[in-house]
C-alpha cells in the first residue's frame, strides 16, 4: 500500500478537514439512554450522499435573504433570486462541459429526467416495433420508463449483457445495434457493480447509425469527470443528491437540436410562451421543460455542491476514493465467505458482496449495529441481481469524506456477522 | 448493542433460519400465496392443504433472510391443524406481538396460548421497526391464502 | 376600522411576533454603497411565501442529523429518516382532513400533481370527445396540462366563465356538465382574482353524474381550512412553497379507489414492486406514483411549515389576512385612476389591480423602488386576463406576516406611481 | 433611488410611451414581425415596407408598458430611411448599449451616430435588468422581420 500513500494527490487531500465540512459524520448511532451509541460510518453514499456544510448554509442563506418565486417579477428578490437560479444552470453546463447553459434542464431527480425523455422523445419518435437499448446492469429509473414506453408505443427492449466481473458485453452491444434501433439508454456507471461503461464508444457505435444515446450519469458524475461533449452524449442525466447536493434536484442535458424538437413534457407556468384556449404556445428550450415553480433554494444548493466538489477537485476525489476501494476490496476479500460482485477494471468506488450463509439483510441489521450504513437489497437494479444469480447483495459504497479507517470499520463488522451466524 | 441483536436473533431463530421446517411444495395443497417484500427481495411461496376449514398441512418454499425464514418455519409449525379462524386468529395476535407494546395488544378472538408462547421468540423485532415486515411476510401469504388470494398485498 | 380592531382574533394575533419568525422580512433592498436601502415590504406571496425560521431549521437540523435516503435502507439513518418523511404524510393527511395518509402523494409542486392526474387518470379514462370542464379563471398549471391531454387523447376542454366580479357562474357550469364530462377541473381559489370557488357543490353536481372533481387548492389551502372530505373532492392539489414549505413540494390528494385504479406515471426506484425485462409490477398507492429518490429534505420542511400554520392557528390566520385585504381594499380604491379586479364576496387577500395610464409593468419598477414587492403580468392565468380586458395586471397578496403598515405603503408607492407619471 | 427612476423614465421617454410616434399598420407594408414578453404580456406588430433594401416606412401597433412602447416608438423614428445593413447595425448597437458596459460595446459597422445620442435617453434600462427585454423588445421584432422571419424568438 506504500506506493499509494506516497501518490502526491493522496497527500493533498485532508480527508479530516473534509470530513469537518460535513456535520452528520461527528453524531453516533444507537444511542441509548444518553449514552452514545457507534460513530456513525456512513457507507452508504450511492444511495445519497451526506451534505456539507458550505450547501446547507447556502440554502439557509438564500432563504434567510433573497428568496422570491423567479422568472416573473420585477420586484427586486425575484431578480435576486432568478439571477442567482439561472446562474447555477451555468455552473451545471461547466460541470458537464456542456456547450451552452441552453443544453441544462432542471428536473427532481435522475428518475425524472430520464422520464422526461421517454415521455417527450420517446413518444414522439418512436413508435411501434421500434427498440430502446439499455443494458442488464441498469438502475430501475432507467428501466421502468422505457417499459411504461413499451407499454404506452409497443416499443421493444433490448438488454445488453455483462460478463462476470460485469463488464459491458461491446460486441453484444453492436450486434444489438440494427435499423430498428432508435434509442439507447445505457448507465455510464453501475450503482451495483461500479462498472463504468465506455460511454464514448457506446455512442460512436450508435451514431454510426444516427441513433441518438442517453447515458445515466447518476453514479458516473459523482467519482469523475464527466465532458458531455468529448464522449458525444445526447442526453445525460444526474441527480442532485448524489452529488452531495439537495434532494429534490435532477438534471437532464440534452443536445439542442434534439431538446428542440421535442414536445413538452409537462404544462403549467413558465414553459408557456402564450395561453389561450384557442392554441397555446410553448417556449423554447429548456424552459419548455421546466414547468411550474421549480426546487428553486434547492438549485441553490446544487450550485454550492457543484462549488465543493471543484473547490476539492474532481481528480483528487477520484484518486481518494479509488484508494479507499482499493484498500476495501483487499481487505474484505481476505474475510473467508465474502464473495464480491463486480469486478470490472477501472470500476467505481462501489463494493458489493455477499457473506456466506447470512443474507444480506441480515448482514446489514448486524453491522448498523456497529454504527456502518451499508444499503442491502437488490439496489433497485433487480434484472442485475437476478443475472449474478445471487439475489439481494449488501452495498458498501465510497464518497469523498469516508476514510480507511471506516473501511477497516466495514471488515470489522462483517467478521462480526459470521461470528453471529457461526457462519 | 449485542443485547439487542441476541434479543433480535435468538436461538431458536437462527436455527429455524438455517433448518427451516416445512421447507416443501406438498402435492395436495389446494392453496398457494405469494409474500414478497420488494425491499430486500424475499419471496416466499405458502402452501396450504385446507379441508373443512382446517389447515391439514401448510408448507413453503422461497429465499429470504434469517427472520423471515425462521418466522414463516415457525409458522408452519403452529398454524398446522389449526382451524381457518384460530389461524387468523393467530395470525392477528402473532402481528401485534411483532408491532405493539404488550399493553395495546388486541383481542382477536381464541389463540392457542402455547403456540403463542413459541413465537414470544419473535418478539425481539420490535426493536428493529424495519424487520418487522420480514417476521410478518410469511403470516401475511399464508392468510392471503386462506382467503383465497394469491399474494400478500405489499405496503 | 375600530370595529375589526376590537375584533378578539385580531387582539390575540401578534403579527410582530409572527414577523421575527421570517428573518428575510427584516431585510432591505436596493441597498447601495452600503447604505441600506428601502425596508423589504413583500407582498408577493401568492407568487410564492416566505419561509419562518422553524421551516428554515427543521431542514438544516434533517440535513445535520439524520439525512439518509430513505425506504430502501436498513440502517438507523435510512430508518429515521424513512420515518420523518412518512411522518409528514400523515401532517398532510390531517391537514386536509383526508382518511388516510395513503391518500397523500407527494409531488414537486402543484404543477406536477395536476400533470400526474392529467398523465395517469386521463390518458387511461379520458378518450377522443370526452370533456374536461375547467373555469376561465385556472392559473396555467390547471390549462396545459388538459391541453396536452387535447392534443394526445383529443378530449375537449369546457370553459365555465365568471361574472365581473369574477364569481364562478354556477348556472353555466351546471349546463355544461354532460354525459361527455368526464372531469371537471377547478380552482378552488383563484390567484388573480381572490375568488373562492363553491367546491362542495361543483362537487355535488359533478357527482350527480359520475363525474370527478380536481380542485387546485395551491390558493385556497393557505388562507382558510380545507376539508377533501367535506367538500367531497376526488383530487386536491396544493403547493409546498406558498404554504411557508420548501421549493420542491407538492401534494395530489386523491380518493383512494380512483388512486388504485390508475396507471403510474413515472417508472423508476421506490414505486415497483418487482422488476424483470419480462413484466414488472407496481406498488399500491400513493408510492406507485413516487419514482424515484422524493424531495426528502424538503417534506421535512413542508412538515414544519404545516407544524407552523397550525400553531397560529388557520383560522386566526384568515382573520389577519381578511383584515388586511379589507384595509388594502379600501384605502387603494379611493386612489383615483386605480381598479380593482376581483370583486367576489368571500374572496382571499389577493389584490389586483391596474392604475389608469400607467402600464403594470412600470407599476411594479416603480414601487419596488419603494420596496414594495408586488407581481406584475398575467400571474399565469392569460385567459383570464382577457376575459376582463385589461391585460396584465399588478396584483399585491397578504399573507399571514403581512401589516396594515405594509398596505400603507403599498398605498402610497401606488400614489408615488400615478405623480411620477402624472397620471 | 429616485435618481435612478428619473434615468429610466427620461421625459423623452415617457412622452414616447404616452403618444408613440408612426403608431399604425401602413397598408404598403411588405413585412411583419410579433414581438412578445411572455413575462409581462406586452405584444407588438412592426410593420416594415422594405423597397431595394431600404426601410421606406416603419410602423408598430401593440401594447406594452411605457419603456417598450417608448423604444418601439423611437426605434421606428430612427430605423426609418436605412438600409437593411444600417437598421442591424443599429439594432446591435442598441442592443449592446442597454446590456453592455460602455467598454465592452462591440463593433458592428458603420451607425448613424446621431440616432445612437437620441437612443442613449433608453441606456437607463442597464440599471434595470429585468427591464432590458422591453427596451430590446420592438428591435428584435424589426429585426426578425428584416431577416424574413414572423416572430422574435423569445428566450
Ligand atoms: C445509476 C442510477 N440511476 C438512477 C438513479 C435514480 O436516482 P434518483 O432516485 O435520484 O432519481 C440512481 C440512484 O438511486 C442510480 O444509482
Ligand atoms: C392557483 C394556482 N395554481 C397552480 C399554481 C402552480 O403552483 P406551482 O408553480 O408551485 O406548481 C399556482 C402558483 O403559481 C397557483 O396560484
Amino acid at each position: 500500500m506504500d506506493t499509494q500513500i506516497a501518490d502526491p494527490t493522496l497527500i493533498t487531500y485532508d480527508v479530516e478537514r473534509v470530513r469537518a465540512d460535513f456535520p452528520v459524520l461527528s453524531r453516533t448511532v444507537h444511542d441509548k439512554k444518553g449514552k452514545p451509541g457507534k460513530p456513525l460510518v456512513y457507507l452508504d453514499s450511492a444511495a445519497s450522499a451526506q451534505k456539507p456544510r458550505q450547501v446547507i448554509d447556502a440554502m439557509t442563506r438564500f432563504l434567510e435573504e433573497d428568496y422570491s418565486n423567479i422568472h416573473r417579477g420585477v420586484h427586486f428578490l425575484s431578480q435576486t433570486a432568478t439571477d442567482q437560479f439561472e446562474a447555477v444552470r451555468g455552473k451545471v453546463a461547466r460541470f458537464l462541459n456542456a456547450p451552452s447553459e441552453r443544453n441544462i434542464v432542471f428536473t427532481r431527480s435522475a428518475t425524472e429526467a430520464v422520464n422526461l425523455v421517454a415521455h417527450s422523445y420517446g413518444r414522439a419518435f418512436l413508435s411501434e416495433g421500434d427498440e430502446v437499448i439499455v443494458s442488464i446492469m441498469e438502475h430501475h429509473a432507467n428501466i421502468v420508463p422505457w417499459q411504461l414506453l413499451q407499454a404506452d408505443k409497443g416499443v421493444r427492449i433490448k438488454v445488453v449483457p455483462v460478463d462476470d466481473r460485469g463488464v459491458l458485453d461491446l460486441d453484444a452491444y453492436a450486434d444489438l445495434l440494427s435499423d430498428r434501433t432508435k434509442l439507447v439508454a445505457i448507465t455510464h456507471c453501475s450503482n451495483v457493480l461500479g462498472t463504468v461503461t465506455p460511454a464514448k464508444e457506446i455512442a460512436r457505435l450508435a451514431h454510426e447509425r444516427g441513433v441518438p444515446v442517453l447515458f445515466d450519469g447518476s453514479q458516473a458524475a459523482v467519482h469523475g469527470v464527466v465532458d458531455v461533449q468529448n464522449i458525444d452524449a445526447d442526453f445525460y442525466v444526474m441527480t442532485g443528491h448524489k452529488l452531495y447536493g439537495p434532494t429534490g434536484t435532477g438534471v437532464l442535458y440534452g443536445k439542442y437540436d434534439l431538446l428542440k424538437k421535442m414536445p413538452p413534457y409537462q404544462g403549467g407556468g413558465d414553459m408557456i410562451e402564450s395561453v389561450s384556449f384557442e392554441g397555446t404556445t410553448f417556449k423554447l428550450p429548456p424552459a419548455r421543460f421546466e414547468a411550474g415553480t421549480p426546487a428553486i433554494t434547492e438549485v441553490i444548493g446544487l450550485g454550492a455542491a457543484l462549488d465543493y466538489i471543484e473547490s476539492l477537485g474532481r481528480e483528487a476525489i477520484a484518486a481518494h476514493e479509488h484508494d479507499l476501494l482499493r484498500y476495501a476490496t483487499e481487505k474484505l476479500s481476505q474475510v473467508e465467505g465474502v464473495r464480491i460482485i463486480g469486478t470490472a477494471p477501472g470500476k467505481g468506488p462501489i463494493l458489493s458482496f455477499t457473506v456466506e450463509g447470512v443474507h444480506p439483510h441480515d448482514v446489514g441489521t448486524i453491522v448498523d449495529q456497529y454504527g456502518v450504513a451499508v444499503r442491502v437489497g437488490r439496489h433497485c437494479a433487480e434484472p442485475l441481481s437476478e443475472r449474478f444469480g445471487v439475489g439481494p447483495t449488501a452495498r458498501a459504497s465510497f464518497a469523498l469524506y469516508n476514510t480507511r479507517a471506516e473501511a477497516d470499520a466495514l471488515v470489522s463488522s462483517v467478521i462480526a456477522v459470521k461470528e453471529f451466524f457461526g457462519a | 448493542m449485542m443485547d439487542e441483536l441476541r434479543e433480535l436473533y435468538q436461538e431458536v431463530i437462527l436455527d429455524h433460519g438455517k433448518n427451516p421446517r416445512n421447507f416443501r411444495h406438498p402435492d395436495d395443497a389446494n392453496r398457494e400465496a405469494k409474500g414478497e417484500n420488494p425491499m430486500c427481495g424475499d419471496r416466499f411461496m405458502i402452501y396450504l392443504k385446507l379441508k373443512d376449514g382446517v389447515v391439514e398441512d401448510v408448507a413453503f418454499q422461497g429465499r429470504g433472510c434469517a427472520i423471515s425464514t425462521a418466522s414463516a418455519s415457525m409458522m408452519t409449525e403452529v398454524v398446522k391443524g389449526k382451524t381457518e379462524a384460530e389461524a387468523k386468529a393467530l395470525f392477528e395476535t402473532f402481528h401485534d406481538l411483532c408491532t405493539k407494546d404488550d399493553h395495546e395488544h388486541g383481542d382477536h378472538g381464541p389463540v392457542d396460548e402455547e403456540a403463542m408462547e413459541k413465537l414470544m421468540v419473535m418478539s425481539g423485532v420490535r426493536q428493529f421497526p424495519v424487520r418487522v415486515k420480514c417476521a410478518t411476510l410469511a403470516w401475511h401469504a399464508m392468510n392471503a391464502a386462506i382467503e383465497g388470494q394469491d399474494k400478500a398485498s405489499s405496503e
